[in-house]
């Protein structure tokens, strides 16, 4: 087996602990409506996975995310959050009001699903701005 | 839609800033398109609600459904509505003249700036609706990072001045988010109406005097009030026309609406923000001439344009300051008028900067005969500002004049006398130059890094330059032969229960 | 000893705005900048805290919680939103750095004056 | 609602838009004045017969402040200065473009604009019904004056400019804070013969804001020592001057101070707080200084700037004397003065581009060789020297008799000493005119388009000497208008 991360300790370690940091983040994004955590706290867990990646394995890959994937993401992550509350104007709300949305739910319900789908938004939005800012900040590490 | 607005006008420039620098990806043009679309919605929205405002009263719209003062409501008032109708304006016009500041040496491309154009929209826009303290320090962060990103594009000297800009601006925006902490403490309560009706009740005086005097601070420095105005001149002066422009014409101006709506709103009138309101008339007496006098002083057009702001904000609290019918409506009249002048001074000086390299007041000389337009539309804002009639700056001054005559304020008379006749002095100085002083001969060139601009030409700027600061100046000329008409319409609803 | 947070909360806010107004080095400014907004941070976090109330997350179950049992949340989650806030002014603020950086070599904020003047 | 006294500053205005557009074509361009001129004064004359029948046309759109719409009113004493100010200008038009032609002046097109709107704010400034309209114009016409008197573009001319503005600017703001305070205590702060402040404030502050009054509108009519901006601003070309002098400018201060001080304090008032002496005093003295100043100055068009500031001190004496003979005679005086001061400065304009000499040693025996145009200069200062059969004599006669009226027998003596100064130092100029210099002189006359102006400026001011109530009626105006002033003040 190849080493692809350099150093095989490092790479066993980064190869165990990031999928456990991505389930992890999901939890957190999760839990955002229920409990502590939220799309903030999971959009962090979640970038420090692939900044954790990125720090390891050098500047060369970057685990399929170029800056201009980053900020895609990011803008789809508040596009969804947007999104949903545009949709909660279309169906007869005021905006982000969730508890309108037709899903066929008892109220509370709704508003839980709702607020998934915000939380979502925000981890993705939260994620793809802190992999952006760590692209920067090694972009000019390079340029010295 | 038309019964969302209120959040309309916030969400669509915000959405917008999101969706273009992917679309800049693709397309700067397109990205750009839509930019300006997004700000033509915006501005559709905050003219839409402003009229069902003073048709129906009060408009308070709950976001998300939850009702206050749980949940965050917007709420547009004939104030809000009309600050938020002046902002999108001066927004989209800057927008429109953004497109040429591309052309030099912004390291911003055009979809990020214009991406940071619509934050800082979307964060103005966002302060003057909401109904809630800490949403409002939100959007001011908003509004305050997109503007530290939009200043620091213009070059080597905008990095740095945009550097202390940002650490002196989240200084103040956490004494800010101190006092609404103070005010949370004394009340449990952040909702602006929710606090008006609470704060008489306030147990402690103390603790609410403390949070006003943060929150006071904090605005006092956002809105660069003499003696907290150091870092402004740096600030506005190195930054691309359009952003200096947006910026300086109405950032300031949303600062002293959160002043105005919290020192005559939110806190009951007299007792301690009755105190508050005198000190800021001195600190604002202050502003006008020593704004003046340091405009000046100044060699470089655009830094004398900075310090005559620390000047008119001063003439904005002066009109606070006194508090009475005449003195608010002439400084809400002046929070207009100043938006549309400035905003003209500002893209005509870069229009100026851009095609002939001039920066100084005296490499302006006989760039009349070779800019017509645009030192035309100069000459405009700035007879408006030295408040010559019949230009709009004329009749706000009036008001403030009256209202300080009917409080006996005459030291207050003086300084607004004085800061128009140094104001004269300093636009008068470019003007002469411009209009009746010989073009310096060809051996004093302009600077090289101008020369090598790609909009440096002989002639008068190209078009889509000149109809932004057109309609501005023409704009700065309507609103005081028609200054009855806002008056009237817009801001006497706007003070309706306020003037004591 | 009850009042041990504000105090804490207030040296933070000396000691960044100290350290804003003395150090030479923009870097070292920005961080000064960073304890000030701690200080807030801590301040409104205080606001929240109750002797002997258990954190806002009502048990499943609890059909009528009382809200005395309970810590305040709102200012957790406002400060949420601050650090949030803060977050990005660091990133505003880093970037401006690592651009005056690239231009003049230096953060030495007399450095970067001299060089601006040329 | 007479939409007249509004069109009547429109039409300039216009006239001075439509000259910036045509900039292109200089004959388009050229011709826009004159047309607006004789529109104007078509439209003012219309209104003449109503007036004299005692109405008072008057229009009134747009609110500027609330309780002050614009509103424009024909009344007796601002239709005289309004068919003054119109009535020159179409003289001044045709003069202009002969003169601006001929001294191949740069700049034209902004010029004619500016000049147009100078015309425009004076009309606006004569017709205005209340204070804020008043001074919307007044200082409308501060700006539109300074590109003329910047015009040339010399260190000097941009000095002078500089020295204009810095008085009339200064001026324009203890007028602004005297004009608010007026509005602040009389509502509406219309004008009404008699005045309309006495009653609403305490002495001390009535007598600050007259004294506020009385500085702003006495730089514009150069009372001393206010005077210094009008000599330096000689620099700028003849028909600036002559339009600074006699139609619109200087002309709109001292129709200000008259307005003040009938009505707005009303002459009662001015009395009561002793203004009216005081005026009357800083008149007479600067009658007199700015006459010995004139004995002095050798340059002919500063001369006659001196001469200006010792003339219009007699309208601010007649209105200090505050009797309605003093009054008439003070508001005849500017008709009159106008008349006479534009004939001598298109004279010393025209002798300026026929011989480039602009000192007065250099005059002698021009007259030979300029006969029409030294004939007409001769009579302009006999006219202000006040020899009967002129119109300076008209008024000084009433001057004269006004100051009886009041109690001030006093000051025929300043009028008395003032025209032996003035025969001192301009009947000299005249005689080395026509007898002095040695030697055979060419007949050497200006074009038509230069001397048929100043014939027909010359020719009025005999007429209305000879005949003063002649023509536009000029004198009824001004006797009517007095008499209300007066009157109002006893009801």
């Amino acid at each position: 087996m190849k080493f692809r991360f350099g150093s095989p300790v490092l790479d066993t370690a980064v190869r165990l602990l990031t999928p456990f940091i991505l389930l992890f983040a999901a939890y957190v994004v999760a839990h955002g409506h229920y409990s502590p955590g939220g799309g903030f706290q999971g959009g962090v867990i979640l970038a420090a996975a692939l900044i954790l990646v990125n720090l390891v394995h050098g500047r060369d890959v970057r685990w399929g995310l170029r800056p201009s994937t980053s900020l895609s993401i990011a803008a789809a992550g508040l596009a969804l959050y947007v999104g949903i509350g545009f949709l909660a104007i279309a169906f007869g709300g005021t905006f982000l009001d969730y508890g309108a949305l037709p899903l066929g739910l008892p109220p509370p319900q709704v508003r839980a699903v709702g607020t998934f789908g915000i939380e979502v938004g925000v981890g993705m939005a939260v994620m793809g701005v802190m992999v952006l800012l760590f692209d920067a900040l090694m972009a000019w590490e390079q340029s010295r | 839609m038309s019964a969302h607005l209120p959040v309309l006008m916030v969400v669509l420039p915000l959405a917008g800033a999101v969706v273009v620098p992917v679309v800049g990806l693709a397309s700067a043009r397109a990205a750009r398109a839509l930019a300006l679309l997004a700000l033509v919605l915006a501005h559709l929205c905050a003219v839409g609600a402003l009229r069902v405002v003073l048709a129906n009263g009060t408009w308070r719209y709950r976001l998300g459904g939850w009702a206050p003062p749980w949940g965050i409501e917007y709420v547009v008032d004939a104030l809000a509505g009309g600050m938020a109708v002046l902002v999108s304006f001066v927004a989209l016009l800057t927008a429109l003249h953004a497109r040429y500041s591309h052309e030099g040496r912004n390291p911003l491309n055009v979809a990020t700036s214009h991406a940071l154009h619509l934050l800082l929209a979307a964060g103005l826009l966002g302060i003057v609706v909401t109904g809630d303290a800490f949403n409002l320090y939100v959007f001011l962060e908003i509004s305050a990072l997109s503007a530290y990103a939009l200043l620091a594009g213009g070059g080597a000297r905008a990095e740095v001045a945009a550097f202390r800009y940002l650490l002196i601006g989240t200084v103040a925006a956490s004494f800010y988010l101190l006092g609404i902490g103070y005010l949370y403490a004394a009340t449990g309560t952040l909702n602006l109406a929710d606090l008006a009706a609470r704060l008489p009740q306030a147990p402690d005086a103390g603790v609410v005097g403390t949070g006003l005097a943060l929150i006071v601070i904090g605005l006092a420095v956002k809105i660069a009030l003499f003696p907290l105005h150091g870092w402004l001149p740096d600030a506005y002066a190195y930054a691309p026309a359009p952003t200096s422009a947006f910026v300086s014409s109405v950032m300031g101006k949303v600062g002293a609406y959160v002043v105005l709506r919290f020192l005559f709103f939110v806190f009951p009138a007299g007792g301690q923000a009755g105190r508050a309101l005198d000190l800021l008339g001195l600190a604002a007496a202050a502003a006008i001439v020593a704004g003046s006098v340091m405009a000046l002083a100044q060699r470089d057009l655009r830094r004398m344009l900075a310090y005559s702001s620390v000047a008119q904000t001063g003439y904005i609290m002066l009109g606070f300051g006194l508090g009475n019918a005449a003195a608010l409506t002439g400084a809400l009249l002046h929070v207009v008028n100043h938006a549309v002048m400035k905003a003209c001074l500002f893209l005509s000086a870069g229009n100026l900067l851009a095609r002939t390299g001039a920066a100084g007041v005296d490499e302006c000389r006989g760039v009349g005969a070779r800019l017509p337009v645009t030192m035309g539309a100069f000459g405009v804002a700035a007879v408006s500002m030295i408040g010559l009639p019949p230009a709009g700056g004329f009749f706000s001054k009036w008001y403030l004049v009256q209202g300080a005559l009917e409080r006996g304020a005459w030291i207050y008379v003086a300084a607004i006398v004085a800061g128009s006749a140094l104001t004269a002095v300093y636009m008068f100085r470019v003007l002469e130059a411009a209009y009746f002083r010989p073009a310096a001969p060809s051996a004093a060139s302009p600077p090289a890094e101008a020369a090598n601009g790609p909009l440096f030409g002989p002639g008068e700027a190209p078009a889509g330059m000149l109809v932004p600061m057109l309609i501005l100046a023409l704009a700065a000329l309507g609103l005081g032969v028609f200054n009855q008409a806002l008056v009237d319409g817009v801001v006497a609803p706007a003070l309706a229960g306020v003037a004591s | 000893m009850e009042h041990a947070i504000h105090v804490l909360a207030t040296l933070l806010l000396l000691v960044g705005l100290h350290g804003m107004l003395t150090r030479r080095h923009l870097m070292r400014k920005l961080m000064a900048m960073n304890l000030l907004q701690v200080a807030v941070i801590v301040f409104f976090i205080a606001l929240a805290a109750k002797s002997g109330a258990q954190p806002p997350i009502t048990a499943v179950g609890d059909a009528a919680p009382r809200a005395h049992d309970y810590v305040n949340p709102l200012p957790h989650a406002l400060m949420l939103t601050a650090i949030v806030v803060g977050v990005a002014t660091n990133g505003v603020a880093l970037a401006l750095l690592i651009r005056i950086h690239r231009r003049y070599g230096t953060l030495d904020e007399p450095d970067v004056i001299l060089g601006m003047r040329e | 609602m007479d939409p007249r006294p509004l069109v009547a500053p429109l039409v300039p205005a216009a006239a001075a838009l439509l000259a910036l557009a045509t900039g292109r074509w200089p004959n388009l361009r050229d011709a826009w004045s004159p047309l607006a001129a004789v529109a104007s004064f078509g439209v003012l004359v219309s209104l003449l017969p109503e007036v004299l029948a005692g109405h008072e046309p008057s229009a009134s759109v747009l609110a500027l402040a609330p309780g002050f719409p614009l509103h424009l009113r024909a009344d007796a004493f601002g239709l005289l200065f309004a068919l003054l100010a119109s009535g020159l200008w179409t003289v001044a038009s045709v003069y202009n473009v002969a003169y601006m032609r001929a001294a191949r002046e740069k700049h034209q097109t902004g010029y004619y604009a500016c000049f147009a709107l100078c015309v425009s704010a004076a009309l606006g400034v004569a017709l205005a019904a209340n204070l804020v309209t008043f001074f919307v114009f007044y200082e409308v016409l501060t700006l539109a004056t300074y590109p003329l008197v910047a015009h040339r573009r010399t260190p000097e001319a941009v000095a002078s400019g500089r020295k204009y503005l810095a008085y009339t600017l200064g001026a324009g703001q203890l007028l602004l804070i005297a004009v608010v305070a007026a509005a602040t205590l009389a509502p509406g702060a219309e004008f009404r013969p008699g005045g309309f402040l006495a009653g609403t404030a305490s002495r001390p502050v009535l007598g600050l804001l007259c004294a506020m009054f009385l500085a702003g509108c006495g730089v514009k009519a150069a009372l001393m020592p206010l005077h210094a901006w009008l000599p330096a601003a000689m620099v700028a070309p003849t028909p600036v001057s002559a339009l600074l002098h006699a139609v619109a400018v200087v002309k709109a201060g001292t129709f200000g101070c008259v307005r003040v001080v009938g009505w707005v304090f009303g002459t009662d008032l001015m009395r009561d707080l002793g203004a009216d002496v005081a005026l009357a005093s800083a008149a007479a003295a600067t009658i007199l200084l700015a006459s010995l100043r004139a004995l002095g100055e050798q340059n002919l068009k500063r001369r006659l700037a001196y001469s200006t500031v010792s003339q219009l001190s007699y309208v601010l004496l007649g209105a200090g004397l505050g009797s309605a003979a003093a009054l008439a005679g003070a508001m005849f005086h500017m008709a009159a003065h106008g008349l006479m001061k534009i004939t001598l400065f298109f004279c010393a304009g025209s002798i300026y581009l026929r011989t480039h000499r602009a000192e007065i040693p250099e005059l002698a025996g021009i007259g030979r060789s300029m006969p029409v145009t030294m004939a007409a200069f001769t009579a302009g200062i006999l006219g202000l020297a006040g020899v009967p059969g002129l119109a300076g004599f008209v008024s000084k006669w009433n001057l004269g008799l006004g100051s009886l009226e009041a109690g001030q027998g006093g000051f025929i003596a300043v009028l008395v000493l003032s025209g032996l100064l003035n025969a001192a130092y301009f009947f000299p100029i005249a005689y080395a005119g026509f007898f002095g210099g040695g030697g055979r002189v060419r007949f050497d006359e200006a074009s038509p388009a230069l001397w048929l102006p100043l014939a027909a400026t010359a020719g009025a001011a005999v007429a209305l000497g000879l005949v003063p109530g002649a023509g536009l009626h000029l004198h009824e105006l001004a006797w009517q208008a007095a008499r209300n002033v007066v009157a109002g003040g006893r009801p």
